[in-house]
């Protein structure tokens, strides 16, 4: 998933249709500067830093500006500074308005439906995890329809709006499904969809582009902020890698199998730091690839519980024994293995041989696993 | 009988010609799966591991009879691999595929209702019933014909399951990997009823993972229509909130898709919970002999 | 037992403000037929002859159970209107208006397969059950309870060949008028099993016109499907080819649809043609007798 | 239905992307000098008529000029010629191309697949009724999901073409489609579509817009060229209203009725020389237009037809009575009128006592009808 920042979402917006305030992004002072000097933007100006964390309001992450002394001040203040994780490196410069009304809008998948679902509420400007779920209209947008006169109604019976406004909700509504089909989203937000001067304007933009549709949209390939150097190695590779905040590395084959794994050490106390997703398969030359990944995170132990299917389990521990010997010395870290499948015990010779600790059964696996975390002092460094 | 395979099985291939099309061709077979044709535009006229290549689905269903499809091509080809498929008026087809957008899938869905076509899938494993035919790439070792059902939307996790259930001394009647995709086909509550109605299966494993609330409505179905005994085992108690966990639908999102609540659900619909995949084999015979069936 | 529409038809009449969806609501209370709701937007909570008006169907099937629409809404806006009524979960929609665009229709007809939606129409007259229920603007005057079904692609040509049956001693099952666009809801082929599965029909008119092979079709089914009498009339012998003779389905183009073709078809299939409409009326106490039934 | 002149769907092809020639619309010879001094064409050119009939080629309807001299003298003979009742008032001229191949690709309407439905072959330039089936390549469209790869490699293997335009045959595909869709066509046609220099163009062009999406498309509203001026009249009022052969006046309410009536008078002997169908309504309003209509196009008989379902009998015989009091001395028509429905006695008594002859039965009302026609001499002119 790749979340874009505020100033990207409303390029979308503007592209579908969705009236958005003429903004500014900077990145230093000079260009608040220059912004203002050129008139790009007017005074009195609203500073948004462009992080992807919510909340920025209460937290600081939005401020005012009324004279551009004022606006050097603030834009000192707010580049560099951290938000929940994020460094501030953008800020998006708009004219301050005054907001009439705040309403709120989505459109978003339901799985259940298999539908995407628009969400809208007369009461925006709040998460909408704190919204009440009679305050929220609920529609279910059919793919092969798009949305209908009666939904459009429906939401403009949820808005109240006055005119204009009220006349420009149909359109505004066609452009946020435009932009939620057209752009292979998983989410379209706008919180808040505003009144200003009687006329529709979304003062925010939130749009999550789902990663699956990258093959159609190259531009959002450099985009994916919200994930760490080897989180982005890992995807490239087809490997699904998360960093957690223990100290065991994981490597096994399939999603399900991975999270298993993890629940089984997370109940004999042990703190996995590694979440390493083959991806349901055996091939020893992923194997090779994944430990080599997973020396990068720098674990105190790594457990690989590799079901074999479809490969012999003997191949793929010879390709682990491969693997292993691949690793700088530096990067070495103590393994447990576990492989089932077909020719298990081969594989488990191969291992034994290779000085690797190899076991049949889960349970004692992730019991050695979790004793052996415990007699080393943590060696994973913040990568 | 069993669900939604059987030995009258006649399975196509589309993408036969590719690594993995090829490879699990030879394990289907293998299994004694009927694989009677292969598609790949451009290479019809070929054979790959003496099955036939068609250049189209269309052409494949009326030189062959094939009455299932299996889909193996590109998640960008998916979408209109799977179209051919419905249109060439195939009623089952399982897409093993990983990586489809779900706008893709959403088409591929309600066009599949229109049509009456039932998807398994996608980023599926697929479906197998030991002795019948499988159609898919769940490993031949774990299977053994049997009378535990198995419902998954795993892959590898469920072929440690399964291949549990076979190690006891038991087998399976139909194992179906549904898939780990937030847009799938058939969920739990879809593919509920072909267990129930099976004569053949006497207790259901249901193998869920984090992430949406297909577990939740299936507890519900369970609760509400299902009579036979039921196994299940959640992945995923220990994920962190907000982070995909190797399958796209395995995220916690906003609150909602935990396993705690999860597990909860089936609880009460009367499940026997598994706290760990490798206590499922024995909770499968406990239930058995519960329920008399052993 | 009636075909689509009985006792228990509850009439929801999207466009009720309107001039004909007024006229209508009366003259179907005036037939008997339950009409609980009308839904023109923005007029909710007024009252139209009597009958509740909502500002959505949703509401309206909510607060009233109705389980029929009727449609009088203008063509620009009867896609939207049938789409409400669709996702309200009514089973059976009747679309009165006329020129609605076909490519508008096309979406309408697949959506309400997907969505389990029978649709009448559009451009027809709808479906009337004497003493049970009427969904439609055939004039009451016509009716007459009895056990002749009557199904059609014209208007008023029907009305005067079920009064024709009204006017020998006969009376009527069911009546439904099909609609004479290029794209209904509802062919005859659609239609023929509800009446050969109607025990209350002993012998069914068929009245069809010229342009597409719909006729042809019916004639397919009439041979393979249906045993009870059939007497049929085809307006349209005299009509030039290339022109549209009132309905937008009425053309014969590049030499097919037209009356010779479908009189042959429905000859050869068994059914008593009738050369001129007021015969009609003599050929269905004929077929009765001749098949017992009078 | 609107059927385009091939320059406007050349028009349309051009917006959605498919290739055409460049070429220019003349109305004289003064504009086809200009369009070759200007370079807007290039001689040698085709002088393509502006008509809607097919056959030009063969008609005369389509030349060829070399020279300055000799356009001049294609555009003199073509300009003004009558070519299967229509005159040519506009010529297209596009410059001559070497043809390499010619294919033929439409997509229209199959009513009873309730699909548009493509239809291709590889042997183009000839009419579609003399394609063999198994020179033509059908494929159902659905409009929930479009043209697929499969289907456009179906085309492809009929068309087998070599590259660049087997390449460009997706795109030209897709840009059909959406011709048919966008326009509301119910028939976009290229034959032939043709390979020139290798490349894929659609040398002729025939786009049958569809009447009842007028309110999408105004700009159609000038176009309805097929239609007789009172035909075009009767549209407006929403009467249906076709112009034949003969010399019978037939008003209906009913497309059937009005059929099934012209039926009737055929059997008889009688030829109907105006369909005129209300439209399914008993409206006494409505039967009043459509008298002074009927007056308009001079028929020596009129035989109106009416089933009142809805308007009781003496309310229509009222307005009847009415409406021919309206119509001018000059424009009068004997009148033999057939009222059947509620209170038909009274409203044939209403029309006895106005002179009308009004009768129950339809036999009897056809034969009384065609008796009339054949005691006078026509009076219809050609309007």
């Amino acid at each position: 998933m790749v979340k874009l920042a505020e100033w990207r979402g409303k390029e979308i917006f503007r592209r579908c249709g969705i009236p958005v305030p003429t903004g500014v992004v900077v990145r230093s002072v000079e260009e608040a500067d220059g912004a203002v000097r050129s008139a790009a933007v007017a005074l009195p100006v609203v500073v948004k830093a462009q992080v992807l964390a919510g909340g920025r309001g209460k937290g600081g992450a939005v401020r005012f500006a009324a004279s551009s002394e004022e606006l050097r001040s603030v834009v000192v203040g707010m580049l560099g500074m951290e938000f929940k994780g994020e460094t501030v490196k953008e800020l998006l410069l708009e004219p301050k308005v005054v907001v009439g009304r705040e309403l709120y809008l989505s459109i978003a998948l339901d799985r259940t439906a298999r539908l995407p679902v628009l969400l809208a509420s007369g009461q925006g400007g709040v998460e909408i995890e704190s919204m009440a779920d009679d305050q929220l209209v609920h529609l279910p947008i059919h793919p092969f329809v798009g949305l209908t006169a009666y939904e459009k109604r429906r939401v403009g019976g949820a808005f109240a709006l006055s005119t204009p406004a009220s006349t420009e909700l149909g359109r505004l509504l066609d452009a946020v499904w435009k932009a939620f089909q057209a752009e292979d989203a998983e989410l379209v937000e706008i919180n808040p969809l505003a009144v200003v001067d009687g006329h529709l304007v979304a003062l925010d933009a939130k749009v999550i582009i789902e990663d699956d549709a990258g093959f159609r949209h190259p531009e959002y390939a450099d985009l994916r902020d919200d994930r760490t150097p080897l989180e982005e190695i890992a995807r490239e590779k087809g490997i699904a890698f998360v960093q957690l905040d223990g100290d065991i590395g994981v490597i096994a084959n399939g999603a399900g199998l991975t999270m298993a794994t993890l629940d089984v050490l997370g109940q004999f106390g042990g703190r996995p730091g590694v979440f390493l997703d083959l991806g349901g398969t055996d091939d020893p030359a992923k194997v090779t690839e994944a430990a080599l990944l997973m020396a990068k995170a720098h674990p105190s132990v790594v457990f690989l519980n590799i079901f074999g299917g479809v490969t012999r389990c003997d191949t793929v521990a010879r390709g682990l024994v491969a693997a292993m010997t691949l690793v700088p010395e530096s990067d070495r870290f103590p393994l447990i293995a576990r492989i089932r499948g077909n020719n298990e015990e081969e594989g488990r010779a191969i291992l034994h041989s290779a000085g690797i600790t190899a076991l049949s059964d889960l349970k004692a696996s992730a019991q050695a696993v979790v004793a052996a975390e415990a007699s080393r002092p943590s060696a994973r460094s913040a990568t | 009988m069993s669900v939604l395979v059987d030995a009258d099985t006649r399975v196509v291939v589309q993408g036969i010609t590719g690594h993995q099309g090829t490879a699990h061709t030879v394990q289907m077979k293998a299994f004694g799966t009927q694989v009677v044709a292969g598609v790949t535009p451009g290479k019809g006229g070929s054979v790959v591991e003496g099955v036939p290549v068609f250049d189209s689905v269309a052409e494949a269903v009326e030189k062959t009879g094939a009455n299932v499809s299996v889909i193996f091509v590109p998640a960008p080809f998916a979408k209109d691999a799977f179209i051919e498929a419905a249109d060439a008026g195939l009623p089952l087809v399982v897409i093993v595929t990983e990586h489809i957008p779900f706008h893709d899938m959403l088409t591929m869905y309600h066009y599949g209702r229109l049509r009456g076509v039932r998807i398994i899938g996608p980023n599926c494993p697929g479906i197998g019933a030991p002795g019948k035919a499988k159609v898919g790439i769940i490993p031949n070792v774990v299977f053994r014909p049997g009378r535990v059902g198995v419902i998954s939307r795993s892959g590898t996790l469920t072929y440690e399951i399964v291949n549990g259930i076979k190690e006891i001394g038991l087998g399976q009647s139909t194992c179906i990997g549904l898939g780990g995709d937030p847009v799938v086909g058939t969920s739990f509550v879809d593919a509920l009823p072909f267990f129930e109605q099976d004569p053949d299966t006497d207790l259901l494993v249901l193998v869920g993972e984090i992430g949406g609330t297909a577990e939740e409505e299936a507890a519900e179905y369970l609760r509400h229509h299902f009579t036979k005994p039921v196994v299940a085992y959640i992945a995923g108690r220990s994920a962190p909130p907000g982070k995909r966990m190797g399958h796209a639908g395995a995220i916690i999102a906003r609150g909602r898709g935990t396993a705690q609540s999860k597990l909860a659900a089936l609880q009460t619909a009367g499940a026997t919970v598994a706290e760990f995949p490798y206590d499922v084999p024995s909770l499968v015979v406990q239930g058995l002999r519960e329920a008399g069936r052993r």
